[in-house]
């Protein structure tokens, strides 16, 4: 199957469509990845500094969700959420947890790494407790979970794919849709070549963009890389 | 940047006391094996049919009827829908587990030269293994699948090759989805490697040289065996990933385990039974291979290497 | 006058007894250095005046009260500690790793704060280096940062736990001559060192641990030249030689 | 054999085909769309497909594919509503009825549906 000069026509001239289909990519990482911060700091805390109970909780929960498929995740959102909302906060939803479940885990390691001696020097103090989180380990954690951050953040944006199993409009699915019509058949081959162009062009700028964060938000001399 | 911290997430984590997740991995593992058995073997020597379910499901569905609107009665409908849909789940994990167990150990053979030449290889060839990794860690999974399947259409000259479909041998749609998951896999496995062998001290390989090792034995008899020890986590949390992700196999029409149970779901609409009984498999399948390279881990362990 | 008490101690790892009924009382003023061999409990014992470690009976007073009967934040407030591997916030600048104490548990305000802060940073000699990161210092001035820290809490006693262990030889003379101000400027000191030189010229009492027990307690001149019991000259005699001289 | 998932013509091929041993379940290949089987039925990597006469046609118009036969299932077009929500019942009824009563119903259904 060669790569056709016609089928890279068809794809041009549907770049709108496409584009749409970006823009959802896009929008449902961003989401995904800002819940899954919002659920997972505060997970990677209780995992670190929670009492038994919560602890255990926490602990029994991420395991649950990380010993689960994305694809049955993002259908159970879909199909079993009681109320009717749009596919694309099914998928949020979805991504969202999971990722959660898993930057649990690298906040968790981050929170270790910055050492007790840390957190005994802020309590020397007369800090309390909650005080000492706060203020001395989370700040120094998320500097060194930036690396552990960046992976998951173009983990999460091949992850949206999936969303193709709850028909959601996003890249894939349209790229398969477009494959899908008339003259879309011939094209196929060209279809999801540009399509995985795009996805890797995506991730290489989030990586790059990100890899510039850490060294802004890197202590000088420090190790806080 | 240690091992650890390119590992997407962490090993999933086996909780639970010691007695009551051996019984629990027996249960597990039993009924599949003892499934399998009877799917392969047991129902021609029974006379019986290999689809028909072991477990008793027609008095789950008379017990649901009896105890209809109460809690129990939910329980049993639950139990009998699930009941009816184990046997093509449980065929469909034979085929997620040799997906993943093909997937990874071949994988491997290609991920570690792979490493090998992204650290110790000329500059042509460590930019061409640095090229293969990127591009296939840039792009999702799914893509890829989708290129093989739908636009290489794979499976059209997988299907002329004779021993395709025959017998234990897969048909080609898992040939391509395996192939695919090959590709993907090896180049996540030799991202693990090559920053494990990274974390190997370079004092090591400049002892090995010193005693007048070769480049090539030095990396075989010392930084790889120590490399490879870093590598363990990342590996195994590789196979826990590969194991979820194959179910993305059931896009391009493979029968595995997701597929099995989506199909029966979008037919009696049973989603919540058919994605619990998909999920509690898939969670057997996570902890087993977590519980097992943790075992792995500490088997191989040498004091004082690798913390 | 007493100003901290140890009765009757008891604490144990395990099965393991690592104080094993410590009694003993440190006068407002003092400097009180704990010596002994690796193991002996002296860190631990140190340890459990801020309760950073807790006991298993006995008990601990400071000012009259048990450290037991009040909230721990207070009574850390009174208790400034100096670690052996500093401690200091990394993510924090000299400055803002004394400001952040002084504004979150004395409530100070945001200018209050620096101007003490930049006092003590002086008292220590390192007004300079207030916006350089910890990582930017050497040794010695991390744990002259980690002292000045520990002073701005205005606490009663201040706890060392072998302050001088991690530094370079070269360095542990100028954060010994900061102790040395302190205790002249009348701050109850309690030590873990194994520093000699200071132990000598300015302890106002020794006290040997070993195996959790409290072996022997004198003046410094006492346990050096006329020790009572024969493994306090044996650990002393043994330590000079690896420290070298005497008076630093 | 290929159909999409939870239709009738997969429930046909199970129950004929498959039921009685007449297909091996290993050659049946269930689709989430009839486009991806009838793609399928194209590559070569299946031999046929089950799917709704109409559907069917227009894929026979567009595609190197043709309609072996028809297997009269008698099945009924009709609307999927939840049970509970009656109002949305009577006014799609209502609808039908004066669509059928002017002759929209016929010409509808002969410029989708064919002859």
């Amino acid at each position: 199957m060669l790569l056709q000069s016609g089928a890279w026509e068809y794809i041009a001239a549907n770049w709108v469509y496409l584009g749409w289909g970006l823009v959802f990519t896009v929008c449902l990482t961003a989401v995904s990845v800002v819940l899954g911060f919002l659920l997972g700091l505060p997970a990677g805390i209780i995992e670190t500094y929670g009492s038994g109970y919560s602890r255990g909780l926490v602990e029994r929960a991420g395991v649950l969700v990380r010993g689960t498929p994305i694809v049955i995740i993002l259908v159970a959102f879909y199909f079993l959420f009681p109320l009717t909302i749009a596919a694309f906060w099914a998928a949020a939803l979805g991504l969202g947890i999971r990722s959660a479940a898993y930057q649990s885990q690298i906040f968790r390691g981050a929170l270790q790494s910055v050492g007790d001696g840390q957190m005994e020097a802020a309590r020397s103090v007369g800090m309390s407790k909650l005080d000492a989180i706060r203020r001395v380990t989370v700040p120094q954690a998320l500097r060194r979970s930036i690396p552990g951050f960046q992976n998951e953040f173009t983990i999460v944006l091949k992850d949206t794919s999936v969303a193709y199993a709850i028909g959601l409009g996003e890249l894939l699915t349209r790229g398969t849709n477009l494959y899908l019509t008339e003259q879309g058949n011939t094209a196929v081959l060209e279809i999801f070549l540009a399509i995985s162009a795009v996805y890797f062009v995506l991730t290489m700028t989030t990586n790059l963009s990100l890899d510039a964060l850490g060294r802004r938000f890197a202590i000088p001399g420090g190790e806080g890389r | 940047m240690s091992a650890a911290s390119t590992v997407r997430g962490r090993v999933v984590k086996v909780t639970g006391g010691g007695l009551f997740r051996w019984l629990a991995f027996g249960v597990f593992w039993g009924y599949l094996v003892v499934r399998w058995l009877y799917q392969w073997v047991g129902a021609d020597l029974l006379g019986m049919d290999p689809r028909a379910p072991l477990l008793p499901v027609e008095t789950f569905r008379t017990l649901a009827t009896t105890w209809d609107g109460t809690r129990i009665g939910g329980l049993f409908s639950f139990l009998r829908v699930a009941g009816d849909a184990l046997p093509a789940a449980v065929t469909g994990t034979w085929l997620t587990i040799i997906l993943t167990v093909v997937a990874m150990a071949a994988g491997l053979v290609i991920a570690v030269p792979l490493a090998v030449t992204r650290v110790y290889g000329g500059p042509v060839t460590r930019w061409a293994a640095l090229g293969y990794t990127e591009l296939i860690r840039g792009t999702p999974l799914l893509a890829q699948l989708f290129v093989l399947y739908y636009g290489l259409s794979l499976s059209a000259t997988l299907r002329e090759l004779p021993f395709v479909g025959e017998g234990f041998i897969p048909a080609q749609a898992a040939l391509v989805a395996m192939i695919g998951f090959i590709i993907n896999s090896s180049a996540y496995q030799a991202e693990y490697i090559r920053s494990a062998l990274q974390s190997v001290e370079v004092g090591q390989l400049t002892a090995g040289r010193a005693v007048g090792l070769s480049k090539l034995q030095t990396i075989r008899r010392i930084v790889l065996p120590q490399g490879l020890r870093y590598g363990i986590p990342g590996w195994s949390n590789e196979l826990v990933y590969l194991i979820k992700y194959s179910s993305l196999a059931a896009f391009i029409t493979v029968p595995e385990l997701y597929k099995r149970t989506r199909d029966i779901a979008s037919g009696n609409f049973r989603y919540f039974e058919l994605l619990v009984v998909a999920g509690v498999i898939y969670l057997g399948l996570v902890l087993s291979a977590s519980a097992l390279m943790g075992r792995v881990e500490q088997r191989v362990a040498i004091p004082g290497l690798g913390e | 006058m007493t100003l901290l008490e140890f009765a009757d101690v008891h604490q144990s790892y395990g099965e393991e007894e690592v104080l094993d009924g410590i009694s003993f009382g440190v006068d407002r003023g003092a400097v009180e250095v704990i010596i002994g061999p690796s193991g002996s409990g002296k860190s631990t014992l140190l340890r459990c005046v801020n309760r950073l470690t807790d006991i298993d009976s006995g008990d601990i007073r400071l000012d009259g009260t048990s450290i037991y009967a009040r909230d721990e934040n207070e009574l850390r407030q009174q208790v400034g500690m100096v670690f052996q591997d500093f401690n200091l916030f990394a993510h924090l600048t000299a400055l803002e790793n004394v400001t952040l104490g002084l504004r979150r548990v004395r409530g100070f305000s945001k200018e209050e704060a620096v101007a003490d802060a930049h006092d003590h940073l002086e008292r220590v000699g390192l007004l300079e280096q207030a916006e350089s990161y910890p990582a930017e210092l050497s040794g010695g001035q991390k744990q002259r940062v980690g002292i000045a820290r520990a002073l701005a809490m205005d606490p009663e006693i201040m706890l060392f736990d072998e302050p001088t262990s991690a530094l370079d030889p070269e360095l542990v003379g100028e954060v010994v001559s900061v102790m040395r101000d302190l205790a002249e400027e009348g701050m109850t000191m309690l030590v873990v060192t194994h520093e000699m030189g200071f132990a000598r010229s300015t302890a106002s009492r020794l006290t040997f641990l070993d195996d959790g027990r409290l072996v022997e307690q004198g003046p410094p001149e006492q346990l050096f030249e006329r020790p009572e019991h024969e493994r306090t000259g044996t650990f002393l005699r043994r330590l000079t030689e690896l420290h070298g001289g005497i008076d630093r | 054999m290929g159909a999409q998932s939870g239709t009738t013509g997969e429930e046909t091929i199970q129950d004929e085909l498959i039921a009685n041993g007449e297909l091996e379940e290993s050659n049946y290949t269930s689709y989430d769309n009839y486009v991806l089987a009838v793609e399928d039925l194209e590559n070569g990597n299946i031999d046929a497909i089950v799917i709704d006469e109409p559907v069917g046609d227009t894929f026979a118009n567009q595609r190197p594919v043709e309609v072996a036969f028809i297997y009269e299932t008698n099945e009924q077009y009709g609307f999927g509503m939840r049970t509970d929500d009656d109002d949305l019942t009577t006014a799609v009824n209502e609808g039908l009825q004066t669509v059928r009563d002017d002759g929209t119903y016929e010409d509808l259904t002969a410029e989708w549906f064919g002859s």
